[in-house]
């Protein structure tokens, strides 16, 4: 399940789904995103995420289709937020649940990853003193490649 | 063509959209982007190191040789952050 | 923050805890073990986990210590749980949150891989034909090892 | 001398713990499994394969040949199972 939406989000809620629609889930991974306190430098306001609405959607269900072919996945979530959130806020919740607790948290580990460079979301921080687009990281590109197997 | 705009692209030009009528003569990404910079100076600094720049065609991650159509919905955007 | 228990958690108690006690939190990893439907090959009635109370604690504490000087993290939770629990039921809990998501996600791993062999704890599940003791996989070990770095 | 047994070991045996006085010559776990086995067939049979069953000193995982003391308790399983 993939949903891409303003509002929040439960973990207990989206968990208790997962559990409810399938049986023998055995290891539950799962990842959540939260909007930080600080800037680099200063305290953060808020950060507000754009998104290419449809082409979210399109390159979350994506992900989430490779995942479950590359995994043997018996559930998975991932919700993203967009507009803009306050320190505290959550982001992006991924959950990935299996038999077995090896593809249930390496493919957590991999939707997180994925998402960070190809998920069309572009993050605005506002500090107290200014507001600027956060750049994409090298590092994050160099977390994703490790996946091209 | 729908052209998209988003994050510190949008902000320069001013909009995050915008419809054109592609010229007969425009059949890729890169002869987009030249139309586009010759408009004005805006469009000229916006894509003067395309390099930070990605572009996707019908919401697919694409390059800019790839050919393109008047149908197709084009997007630009800085390396994205997700997550 | 440790916890060896016969009684069941709730992981949205714990993640509250953890949000209210720390500053500057942008990435939660967690891991939920739970009693699957199956054992290998008919459905299972019970699993009743035995631990080495004293022992248990204290391999829980080192874990958790180690983690805290591999990752740079902010706060940690492992809850563990004793005694005899049904299909459904939730056996382990791991939560790492830091700033970065690397951190997160990749002590969780860890600490989880390192729980399945490492952990004082054995596991006897009874089904509707007979009770036996779970062995350890020779795959837990192979997994544990590729943290020795 | 406090001896905790888990697991299979301690279903075999019929009891979880046992307390013994450590006669001086038994120095390492090793001895000490020998004067176990010596005691009856079901300790006999439990420690026949060393390699799958795994000792503690003090909550401490070690191994059969380090010392011991009657001050010390340890403890006899199977390879652990958490998570």
């Amino acid at each position: 399940m993939i949903s891409v939406q303003k509002n929040n989000f439960s973990i207990n809620e989206e968990l208790s789904k997962l559990k409810i629609k399938y049986n023998n889930i055995g290891a539950i991974s799962n990842f959540i995103g939260i909007v930080r306190d600080k800037s680099k430098q200063s305290n953060l306001v808020s950060m507000t995420l754009e998104h290419y609405p449809g082409m979210a959607e399109k390159m979350l269900t994506e992900i989430e289709n490779q995942a479950l072919s590359r995994w043997n996945l018996i559930g998975s979530t991932i919700i993203h937020r967009y507009g803009e959130l306050f320190p505290g806020d959550q982001i992006v919740l991924v959950i990935t649940a299996s038999e077995h607790r090896k593809d249930a948290v390496e493919s957590c580990h991999f939707i997180i990853d994925w998402l960070k460079t190809k998920g069309p979301f572009w993050k605005y921080e506002k500090t107290n003193r200014a507001g600027f687009w956060v750049e994409a990281k090298e590092t994050d590109k160099k977390e994703e490649l490790k996946w091209k197997t | 063509m729908k052209i998209l705009y988003f994050s510190w692209i949008k902000d320069k030009l001013g909009k995050s959209e915008e419809n054109i009528i592609l010229q007969e003569q425009i059949k890729t990404v890169e002869q987009l982007v030249i139309f586009l910079q010759n408009k004005n100076d805006i469009y000229k600094d916006i894509f003067k190191d395309n390099k930070i720049i990605k572009v996707s065609i019908n919401m697919e991650v694409s390059n800019f040789k790839d050919s393109i159509s008047d149908q197709d919905e084009i997007a630009f955007f800085p390396p994205m952050t997700g997550g």
